[in-house]
């Protein structure tokens, strides 16, 4: 496994665009990456990050999220670890394509969508106890 | 907090200039600017995106707000952007074919809107 | 106790650019610092992280280094914190004036004069398992 | 890495312009390109810091490292730098009393040196 940094922050929102510099810089030592897909993939962080403040709230859970980011070889992985209230695996099934009809009538509800096109790869590691996200950035995928 | 918003008149549009980061600590402010235009009367709106360097989730969703406040005064939003990092998020969420998205201010206030 | 920002990074020198970042913009958060002082404390800040990965390469320790930012009412402060074998109090004690006649004659120990001056306080924490430096940069200061 | 390193001459004197981050792990460059000018007979240098983001003790050192090198050569090396930030830790190690800190390479290729 690669070196590993990590970072924890507040559960509050002032502190996404901290986790994102972090993230974009640690990625930017293991890249290059083609194109636009570091932004790209920035957003997918940033929506996984925005989840997990809102997790924390739903919870009155005052402690911190981390964001550890591991360079492998054939690939960068961010996971963001929340202790929200767990997501249920029917969120994950229901949600619907991204660009299918029942996005565009609402104004929210677009976060898991870009999480799922914008990341090469995503897990949910999930308990009542709080959730994992495991975003990858593929090398080699000249996608973007 | 890294958000700037300008507006200017152009040619019977209201342009709402964005630069710097909108996401979900930003969106707030840039939900305002929309909603007091709108309030003042102004249905004909560009959102010039063209200086945004991160948009999120919660951007889209004030823009799509945007966009029924005004369609329901018979108006319309359009978007301005040339970079591919923020129109990607339009693409895959499906929103370019919600919103016209033109390259420049100019191409915007003179498009059918 | 103000929230905390705490990364932890590999205790390799390519990583202090990216320490330095995440100080700079967590500080950034928890302004306006007046003039370049902010600039000055990152010095002093990327200087106790230089000690710390050499002290890690002195043992062996392949852990990672913490630096831990808090905002007080009164100040900012970042905690840098090592694994290493531990500051000897005689170093302290025997450090030159940053501008004596001994600095100027050798080409390195610029770092604890650098730190001393660069930041408003600091206080050393240091036992056989490892070294804390907490380094302040106080409030209202309108040096710099 | 995040550090530029640009040799020209001027007047004599070979400017080494560095740009971006002097930090220990990037300082290594500078170092080699200071004692490869020396080998190659540059003896008066003007390093031009004035693009440097950011300067550590490492840095510092190796600048000392090259005046001395210089000076076994009847040479000299002055500096360019009008950034307080970086001329700061030249202040507080009292270094501007060991170095000719100049506000432009043009003033600091018609010194004395
Ligand atoms: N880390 C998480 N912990 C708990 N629930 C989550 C988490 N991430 C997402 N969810 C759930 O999934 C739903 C959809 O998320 P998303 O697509 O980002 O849209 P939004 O956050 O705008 O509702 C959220 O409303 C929430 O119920
Ligand atoms: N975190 C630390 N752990 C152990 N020793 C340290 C630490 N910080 C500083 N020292 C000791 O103090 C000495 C002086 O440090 P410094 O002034 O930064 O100069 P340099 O690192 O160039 O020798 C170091 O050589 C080291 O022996």
């Amino acid at each position: 496994m690669g070196e590993v940094v990590r970072v924890e922050i507040p559960p509050r929102l002032e502190y996404l665009a901290l986790a994102r510099t972090l993230v974009v810089a640690a990625a930017g030592m293991h890249g290059p990456w083609s194109g636009h897909r570091l932004a790209d993939f920035e957003v997918a962080v940033s929506e996984a990050c925005t989840n997990a403040v809102e997790a924390h709230r739903l919870v009155d859970q005052d402690g911190p999220i981390a964001i550890a980011c591991v360079s492998h070889a054939d690939r960068f992985e961010v996971s963001v670890i929340d202790r929200g209230p767990g997501l249920d695996a029917q969120v994950l099934r229901d949600l619907p394509a991204p660009s299918g009809p029942a996005r565009q009538g609402r104004e929210g509800g677009f976060g898991l969508p870009l999480i799922r096109r914008l990341a090469d790869e995503v897990r949910f590691e999930s308990s009542p106890s709080g959730t994992a996200v495991h975003l990858v950035l593929r090398r080699g995928d000249t996608r973007g | 907090m890294n958000l700037g918003l300008d507006v200017s008149d152009r040619d019977g549009w209201a342009v709402l200039a964005v630069s710097g980061e909108v996401d979900v600590a930003t969106v707030p402010r840039l939900r305002e600017e929309l909603h007091r235009l709108v309030a003042d009367g102004k249905h004909r709106i560009i959102v010039d995106l063209d200086k945004v360097d991160f948009l999120d989730s919660t951007g889209l969703g004030v823009l799509v707000g945007g966009l029924k406040r005004v369609r329901a005064h018979d108006g319309e939003l359009v978007l301005v952007c040339t970079q591919s990092r923020v129109t990607k998020v339009f693409e895959v969420t499906g929103l370019t074919k919600v919103f016209a998205i033109h390259d420049s201010v100019d191409a915007a206030a003179s498009s059918g809107g």
